[in-house]
């Protein structure tokens, strides 16, 4: 059991991928809930008009990681966030350690 | 003006499953259509529409007429967010302008083949090349829409040279825009690789290059069924509609006109470009509803990635809740009562 | 009685199919069909057999004979949930028993419609205005059984007064049920405006306006593939019944004893409404199919709404693993032998 | 980067437009999981019978916002989570400041 | 309002019934979102390969429970888990006591 | 070699739809079909070649030729993996190996349709029973496959005698498979119960039982609209084989070059057999892709359970990313030609 930051943005499907990318580099694990639609400053976010391969939905990334491997993809996180769209949110946890 | 027409189109099952999904959302029934069932019914429209475009265009052929027809296509998606974009800027801002322009340069597959269908019903003809003007028609708008962002926003755009436009230890950063974001590799893929565009394209591709065999075989699939998805469709089309509506009330009593009476003026345009180019009048119906509808799938999906400075609700709104039923119940035997008066 | 309708109606691929669903759960096969598959199946049922229903009743139109049937088709969907109410009161709650009694009053479509399909595999007719007494017999059931709630609940909502009835500093509120609740208005949006029973409606107001051709159009969508969509539709019901059947056992045997008696009673109740206004024998089963059919779609979510204080898994477990398929696969040939017998 | 409370809130879908009211009128930014199924002293509630529009499956909503905000948006939700059933949890959380 | 315990996992789909099991059998309350996609050492994982009625997508269960509660139920899990893959997290979140 | 049989197999929409998938991948598109439709079609395709493989055998009954090639089905499928762990195990360990080998014994029910509408496009009669041999050969690779690892892994399991294979207090554990993980009972109902041959197997059931009326009452759904669905399906395979083609690259040249050999030697295994047990040309072809083909719909499911060590996205990717593309491409095609060359 050791303690582990838990990182989650929330951010425009369209832009999944500008946003993995830097927790891929960083060899972060993570989570990945779709269909997800809230209500922000920009107004609501539906899918009911996601016809065809439109998806304007977002989605609910969820890493556990360390404090040390949150930091340089926060960085890196931040612009995409700030020119598209999202939010970004870290709190506490314990890792259950499944010891692999 | 004759009134039948419009009654007559009315009276049938897509039009009026449309208001039934008006009346669930105004009622407030719990009526839902939940996703992807909307998106397999536009997968599969899109898919029907491209084959059945291509494989009449390969009975055709490419005739000068055709040619004539496609470059007009072209033209005019080009052109209509053009002074679009000009009007809008009255109460708008550049981002917001520039999508809503591209929005009403492009076109709206629902609306043309529901076009057809009220074609169909009245036994009047018209050729498989109209759908590869409807394909040729997404792409230009939204390439023009990022244009009129980059030469109008190039003042803030210039400003904003930083890549990665972020303090490093999180202090105030400056919500740039970086130029990286025009990257017209970027653009060039969102018109044309778009999903709905691609699947269009390469539904009317496999069209042309299949023989009749492949197209026998499919007829049940993307022939028989259409009528009926379509009508499906419609009914999901009226609940997210009536939805929208409210998000419109707040966009004000400009935005209301200008989604009325744009696809009005673009049709009045269109069928004056059909005159000219003397299309036939079933033709010249499907031209005149492409330059009157305003795109809901497409152009949405590539302005959130390319302007998301622009408010979706906004541009798909006003496409959705007010230009689409509009087109679909009024426009479709007005505009064709008006080529019928002309072509007569 | 003659065992071979039975044999021959089990021996049909929609009712295999229920029992495929079946055994899969029961032989723990992971075979699963995932929402909104269900959903989309569903919405095609209703969506066809309302418009089928709606076009027929057009060519029929409004004869003394369908009205009387109608009416009796209110009454009994009003009247069944009183007499359940008591039975059930014997062992349940009174908010237990006015839901599950609500379930017995109302009615499911794709009984009545595998009942349509083995009438059809009989050459027996029937008419279209059967769906139209379908339609009617969704909404009276959700009304009685909220007013029996109103009525026998009384006082302790009496009690209740306050509208928002918890402690402001989280103390012990008194879980109470606002009277708030019984607002007339949700209660008639819920029963008239329930999105089944409104595309229901709607699928048959449609199809009555419609004309030949909009009809010839939708025909192969909502004829030709209706039997398969059913017959797919029923594989998925057969593994929903399965799951469901478990928390039935946890119910004891007064409910089992209730979901497969209380059906057989109101069909015979039915049979006997359906002699003495001199229904043919076809319009008679459908009429004793409703009559002894449970609702497992509208009712449960009108009342997740209205009486929050019921178990849904008890009474969308009844009517979906023990009356649901005893009706397809015994009742349906039984009812008709019956009435084959009397009305010779 | 400032501290926020993490409103978690698990309810039937049927009730989601009672329990956002309270939320949209306190002006609270969200985000909402669909079909959520679950298990709690009601029973399980899954949606392999939600047919037609029934849908009788959990949603689950996220809200982070500051401490302020989430009281009088509680004092709200509550009535509505013991009438319909229905769970509600804070936690602590770091926004990581997006500053647009 | 009381402190309990928030426990997560991410697992894949085939095994949710293995991981209910103890969750059940200690009476916990809990919600499962499905269909949630993600990325660890074992590789991808997606659902686009998901056909017929094969799901390889991941589930995300969450729990909120007591302290006690939760000990005896990690013991029985954590075998699941190191066998076939999952995580397991724990955190803390106050009840917003709904008293029903 | 004739390559016109090639350029005639690729020039039909489901295989030119498969492409428009590859290239929406390989150009960046962002289409995507989201699931359940990809399941939903999936479920279609077992549905309706389970039932029409029924029916068919229904007509022709069980002849001795029909037992043979049964029989010779179920010895391929369990020989196949056989020799293909071994060549594996020259590279992979043992778990890797047993699931690849398991995946290339069993058979992908999609190449098996797409070689049947070819047979159908030339007029080349083939069997029902063909179908019972598809569902006949998905189970005993998944056993074989596991026979191979619970024999050549057997030290390991033997020391992983705990049930429960964890310290107590969260102190090292040992990573242990538990010898329980190979519970027969599991394993069979893995390879016999697992959802898609349940539903291959109950469909072939139902048509096999199922009266002519029956049939045709489904042919509208089953029949005509099969072509459509599979070549819609093929569009999504397309996109799933593209996305799978970079994991691919990853595992190296051995196992591309197996993906792509592997599927020929079978063939040419299975067209010897042919031969040998003189099936007519059609079935012969049906049977080599049987032989050639690897699974991506049972198998994977079954060894994520049972071999959990083994890491999907190999024995996935190399089925769809490549075999499957090759052996509905290239494969079907020279196999026939083939075929035709010696049954002459
Ligand atoms: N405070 C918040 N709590 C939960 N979700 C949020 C919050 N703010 C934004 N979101 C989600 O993040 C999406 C993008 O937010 P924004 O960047 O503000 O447009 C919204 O559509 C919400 O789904
Ligand atoms: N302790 C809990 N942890 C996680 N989810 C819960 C918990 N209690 C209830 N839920 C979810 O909230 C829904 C409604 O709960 P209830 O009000 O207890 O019926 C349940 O169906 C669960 O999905
Ligand atoms: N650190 C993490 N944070 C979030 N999700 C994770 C993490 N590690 C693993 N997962 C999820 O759990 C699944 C199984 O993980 P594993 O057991 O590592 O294969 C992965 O597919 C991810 O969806
Ligand atoms: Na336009
Ligand atoms: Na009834
Ligand atoms: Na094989």
């Amino acid at each position: 059991m050791h303690m582990v930051k838990r990182l989650e943005i929330i951010a425009s499907s369209r832009e999944m991928h500008k946003i993995l990318e830097p927790l891929d580099e960083a060899k972060l694990h993570y989570s990945i809930i779709r269909d997800v639609i809230g209500k922000s400053s920009w107004g609501e976010v539906s899918d009911d008009s996601d016809f065809a391969s439109t998806t304007l939905s977002n989605i609910y990334i969820l890493s556990f990681c360390t404090e040390q491997q949150v930091q340089p993809v926060l960085e890196r996180i931040r612009p995409v966030l700030n020119k598209f769209g999202g939010v970004c949110y870290l709190s506490d946890a314990t890792e259950i350690q499944s010891l692999k | 003006m004759n009134s039948s027409l419009i009654l007559s189109n009315v009276l049938n099952p897509p039009i009026l499953f449309f208001f039934i999904g008006l009346a669930a959302v105004f009622l407030k029934s719990d009526l839902e259509i939940p996703q992807p069932i909307p998106k397999l019914f536009s997968l599969y429209l899109l898919f029907a529409i491209g084959f059945k475009g291509g494989h009449e265009l390969h009975e055709s052929g490419l005739t000068p007429e055709i040619a004539v027809t496609l470059l007009a296509a072209i033209i005019v998606a080009a052109v209509v967010p053009i002074y679009s974009f000009f009007i809008l800027r009255l109460k708008l801002d550049i981002y917001n302008s520039a999508a809503i322009a591209a929005t009403y340069g492009s076109i709206s597959a629902v609306t043309f083949v529901t076009a057809s269908t009220f074609l169909t019903r009245l036994n009047v003809e018209f050729g498989g090349h109209m759908v590869a003007a409807l394909a040729l028609m997404e792409s230009p708008a939204i390439i023009v829409g990022l244009l009129l962002v980059r030469i109008f926003a190039n003042r803030r755009a210039a400003d904003d040279s930083t890549p990665d436009g972020s303090a490093p230890d999180g202090s105030a950063p400056d919500g740039s825009t970086p130029k990286a974001a025009f990257s017209w590799s970027e653009v060039l893929r969102e018109s044309f690789l778009n999903g709905s565009v691609f699947l269009l394209m390469g539904s009317l591709l496999v069209g042309l290059v299949t023989r009749d065999q492949g197209w026998k075989s499919l007829q049940p699939f993307t022939g028989e069924m259409f009528y009926g998805i379509l009508t499906f469709f419609l009914l999901d089309m009226g609940l997210v509609a009536a939805r929208r509506f409210q998000d419109l009330r707040k966009g004000g009593s400009f935005l209301i006109g200008f989604s009325i009476l744009m696809p009005v003026v673009n049709a009045l345009i269109g069928i004056w470009i059909a005159a000219l180019i003397q299309m036939s009048a079933g033709n010249a119906l499907l031209f005149t509803v492409l330059c009157a509808s305003a795109s809901y799938i497409a152009v949405p999906a590539a302005m959130r990635m390319t302007v998301p400075e622009a408010n979706p609700s906004l541009y798909i709104s006003m496409a959705l809740a007010l230009t689409f039923p509009f087109n679909i119940i009024i426009g479709i035997p007005v505009y064709f009562q008006i080529i019928q008066h002309f072509w007569r």
